[in-house]
């Protein structure tokens, strides 16, 4: 499938990849000189598989997130300005400064919400594609969640509600093979993928999750089968997180060992997707200029955030109703 | 005008809403069977004016019983476009989707910066004082009135049942009803073209000057009764029925009681932390030095609910157990010094 | 396997099922009396899959079940006296009048408890499980549930966890085709049984869930696998409730057709079950005893259930906590 | 005695019980690396006093992410011979498994006519006031407060942390802790020896004779400072901390506002049916002449918890906000008339 992609398509996928690198990367700085409150999650070494999904989908089509925030609405398209200003907590921020680095949203790139809560987001994009299937406006979502949240009941009543309304959705399992300090395998019976079927669905795993052409494949397929009328995917995609859980954790105990961590370094997903391109025929100019346009994007999007204001302490008591004002 | 159920305002307002709006949908447990009487012509459950028929299956859809996976998913299509009423049946299950209730339906407009709005209605009813145990006789309002973010409608009358649900459907907010099975045979000339009853405005029961009784969904009809025997006793009673709980008219709350001097609040849910702790904190803090006797609030313990009628019938609020309150505060001397008083 | 039991315990075998049956015809009768407040939910038609999986349990093993409630703890051996009075409210029900037909529960039996929540008493027979795994005390656990319960998202928090920990707990599904009014199919993606293997467990499908002997070998499958520290399995049994959802609930909308119900009840377990006794050389004299023992049980039952007081007003404040009073 | 945080006290507690017990697991996301530094030896998660290491697998298990599968499990095993301590993190993730907390946990033994006894405590903490926006910044535990059946504490010192949260393993009855993280970092002389502080006793945190204020959880440092300031200004103040919220020790509530004549209250949860109304409540109830002036709630607003620095330090009571309580307090008229005050 992705044989007939057009070279554009192709390089904004290695842009949004390296703008979420380079964003989470800036990000984590920030974080350890106390520029952004409280801690961020990074998706560095998960970028192929933010960027395959949300290029599967279409600009209208919806999405909602989890703790793991920044890649989803960036591989969406989403501006970084507004994006890193929300991490800071400043007025521009693309919720005000209310929502922070766990609850950013951008709905004008269909961006419903990435969520705190593990699990909690996936019943939320389950009703985006009941609406579209009611309105018929063709419309497709997604929902991302991590191996750990595959273990949350409300999974199971989303996939079974999607499987029976055959609804538009897809389910993208981020499994980077751990929940915090816990390997998936010793929390999780049987493999994810594999309970699709007991709920009447289809399920696939992309064990190559650093290769941003086999997640987009497997998500495009998915995406066509709901758009088409025929229900929901479970895609788990297997992959794996650089950093620590958070940034500016430091846990006494290992859970992973080095060797496994430099396996994974080793089959970057952006460099080997650079590899690819080259083997395309992209030049190193135009890879190199990506690059360089990608960090100066993101140099921007911190001097942005550094010249917004923070919001009036009267903004915390806006935007909780429409038309009901609570005092403070 | 014509007389109507409870039960009955319920689905004229739904069938209203649908026929007026087709992002409306209705979605929840066997709705499509009408088992509950809200989504057919009345409680008859006919053919005869039947939802399914009338507006059909994309829009009356029986879920199967996974109340986390539908409240959620109505948050996520009232988010995309739609205007969902969830018809949960009992408030006892409302738990199972607490964590959508709090921290999507609540939240996600605040989060979000004001991107996300939240058209949705969940319905549900309290069946308390039916003889069916612990787990079905929950009124669990009090919860939800500590969560910022949802409106909150306990409607104790066919007409307010009506008007308040419509505009429960018309608000861009979220909004819970809850709904006490015990006044669903309650009947009552209601209008039959459209209207709405805003939110966040009592209902002035009966005027009285002598005390004020502040009363919530299954407690109005008892409040009635017992302000009918104080009548006769020529105690003067004022009954307020805030209809809302969020937000609360507690302006009227507030006037009543300044008029009156003296307030009980009658309420069927637990007693710590419920509303009528929060109307009594209020009335405290606002107009301390109106009031001419202790606020008595009269409630169900902190007990759940035993199943045998020889147990049952003594833990809500009743006629007798109200009106005894009221002849409590009226015999309290009003300024008792402090040292008499602590023990 | 069957077929090394020990006729007695055939015998057994039909004598619950026929307390079962004459128990639930009883107390519909006093529902419609008004002898019982509130409502029932009666067990008819589902004798064998309740009386199966219940055998195939010891004594000192834990359940817990759902609003369809009765036939639970008889199945496990519960005196009936306890459990009609219990249905009427007097002091001397297995719960003191307190829990009502929808909360029975007799600890005595190993039967934890039923519940009107559904889906909500899954993850008790999960924990029950997971102290005999702790205290190695060898016992096993069971949890009845309905088709429409199979998409609580509770049933697969329970499945996981149960699988990974291999704990000795069994998941019955009474998969009597319908919820309510609502037909399992209609809101069911997939096949109930075939959601295990997802959760790498065993699954399996009880066909004939009418014959009694079909459903004891299933679940003493499990059981065997459960004690032997195989873990968990899923058995789902196919079976059809013979009377309305709930007694004295009239629904103007017919959900199930009149041969539906008369294909089944053809296939009547007890009846059945009957048969086969005859046919190993039971007499017929044998099992008129049987049936008029049992008719004399429930007279007992309702018998002692008359003379017995209600409780006292006081009673309701009893029992919340083990060392605190709570104020009328 | 030695000094421990906070959170060193409740290791401490946890690793006397799990030693005390065989019958005490610990069950929670993340417990065998020690990620919230309470299953091992303090906070320094050094493979010295890990409790893995000490008490094993069986008893040290890390769960899968599914509250309510986990919340039930651990009522299951309660009732079966287990003494389960679950750790659910942050309070926020209770929502996830309310159905287990209100319909099984605080229902099962009253239901069963006092077959099931249920020794089970969770714990969790609030991670309020640290910037990490509306979904985890909960201050749950008045909602839980209106279900019948659970106990409940909030200890604000490493002294009562480790006392209150023995005796809550002692009990037979299932106990929330909420523990605000704010808190975490307390240091203070705490005894080596097991002891047990009785659930349903408040500590009197100083004494005073012009205004009580009850405080709960981190709004009880908060309350110690505005003591200091206004003890500056002349004023006596007594704080009451109940550390436990349910059974809830009204007795000294009541003692001390009657002493005192006057009552603030502060804690961080949200205001209405809060823990402040409840106590407002039942003071007004109980001593209602001994009052001189109007009661004074110091909560968070009924607003959810926004992330940016600038917003969310002015949503939670503080040294200042109470500090002008009391003042208010002091300030207002005693016997101002009804009518001056109806508007
Ligand atoms: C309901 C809930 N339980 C627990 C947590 C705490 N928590 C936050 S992230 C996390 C691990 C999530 O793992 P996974 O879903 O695999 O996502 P990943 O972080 O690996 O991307 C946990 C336990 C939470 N935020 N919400
Ligand atoms: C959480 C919850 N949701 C809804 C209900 C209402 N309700 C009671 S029984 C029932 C149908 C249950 O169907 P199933 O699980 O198949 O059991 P069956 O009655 O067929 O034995 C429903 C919807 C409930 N009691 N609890
Ligand atoms: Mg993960
Ligand atoms: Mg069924």
């Amino acid at each position: 499938m992705n044989a007939t992609l057009p070279i554009e398509t192709l390089l904004e996928m290695q842009r949004r990849m390296l703008r979420i690198r380079r964003f989470d990367e800036r990000a984590s700085k920030m974080v350890k000189r106390g520029q952004i409150p409280g801690t961020v999650h990074t998706s560095i070494g998960q970028e192929a598989q933010v960027v395959g999904s949300c290029m599967a989908l279409g600009e209208q089509d919806y999405m909602s997130g989890n703790h793991r925030s920044h890649g989803h609405p960036i591989g969406k398209g989403a501006p970084l300005g507004p994006l890193m200003a929300e991490l800071v907590g400043k007025a521009t921020g693309v919720c005000k400064g209310k929502g922070g680095s766990l609850h950013l949203a951008d709905f004008a790139v269909g961006s419903l919400g990435e969520s705190g809560i593990v699990g909690s987001s996936i019943p939320i994009a389950t009703g985006a594609a009941l609406s579209a299937e009611v309105l018929g406006n063709g419309r497709v979502s997604l929902a991302f969640f991590g191996d750990g949240a595959a273990n949350q009941g409300s999974l199971y009543e989303s996939m079974n509600m999607a499987g029976v309304w055959k609804l538009p959705v897809i389910f993208l399992c981020e499994n980077n093979q751990y929940a915090l300090s816990t390997p998936a395998h010793t929390v999780t019976s049987g493999v994810i993928a594999e309970r699709a079927a007991g709920f009447g669905m289809e399920g696939v795993r992309v064990e190559d999750g650093q290769s941003v052409l086999a997640v987009y494949d497997a998500v495009s397929t998915a995406v066509s089968r709901a758009r088409e009328g025929g229900g929901p995917t479970l895609v788990e995609v297997i992959t794996y997180r650089y950093n620590e859980h958070s940034e500016g954790l430091r846990l006494g105990t290992d859970y992973r060992d080095a060797a496994e961590r430099s396996t994974w370094l080793d089959r970057d997903p952006i460099v080997l997707f650079r590899d690819h391109l080259v083997s395309r025929g992209v030049s190193a100019d135009t890879l190199d200029a990506l690059e360089a346009e990608v960090l100066a994007e993101v140099d921007l999007a911190v001097a942005f955030t550094n010249d917004s204001p923070y919001p009036e302490p009267s903004a915390a008591f806006e935007d909780l109703y429409t038309d009901v004002e609570v005092a403070a | 005008m014509s007389v109507m159920t409870y039960l009955g305002a319920i689905g004229a307002a739904q069938r209203e809403a649908m026929e007026a709006d087709e992002r409306v949908i209705i979605m929840g447990e066997d709705v499509e069977a009408n088992v509950y009487g809200t989504t057919g012509g009345g409680k008859s459950r006919s053919s005869e004016g039947d939802f399914l028929q009338m507006f059909g299956k994309k829009r009356i859809r029986n879920t199967p019983i996974s109340e986390e996976g539908i409240v959620g998913a109505a948050a996520g299509a009232a988010m995309t476009g739609l205007r969902p009423i969830v018809d949960l049946s009992y408030s006892s299950f409302l738990y199972m989707a607490m964590d959508q209730f709090v921290n999507q339906v609540a939240k996600n407009r605040y989060m979000f910066g004001g991107q996300a709005s939240m058209p949705v209605v969940f319905r549900s009813a309290m069946f308390y004082g039916l003889n069916t145990g612990a787990h079905h006789s929950d009124r669990p309002y009090p919860m939800f009135m500590n969560v910022p973010g949802l409106k909150i409608i306990a409607p104790a009358s066919p007409s307010d049942a009506k008007g308040l649900l419509r505009a429960a459907i018309d608000s861009d907010d979220p909004v819970l009803t809850f709904e006490a099975v015990l006044l669903w045979g309650l009947k009552e000339e209601v209008d039959d073209n459209e209207y709405r009853i805003p939110l966040g405005k009592a209902r002035t029961v009966r005027e009285g000057t002598d005390v004020t009784i502040v009363a919530i969904s299954g407690s109005v009809p008892e409040a009635i009764l017992a302000a009918q025997d104080l009548e006769d006793e020529g105690v003067s009673v004022e009954i307020i029925d805030p209809r809302t709980l969020v937000p609360l008219d507690t302006r009227a709350i507030l006037e009543s009681t300044a008029k009156t001097g003296r307030l009980v609040i009658a309420e069927p849910a637990h007693r710590t932390c419920g509303a009528a702790a929060e109307i009594s904190a209020l009335v405290a803090e606002e107009i301390f030095d109106a009031l001419r006797a202790p606020i008595v609030r009269v409630t169900a313990p902190d007990m759940q609910i035993p199943f045998s009628p020889s147990l049952e019938k003594q833990m809500y609020p009743t006629r007798a157990t109200i009106g005894d309150a009221v002849r409590r505060v009226l015999d309290s001397a009003p300024q008792r010094l402090a040292a008499e008083i602590s023990r």
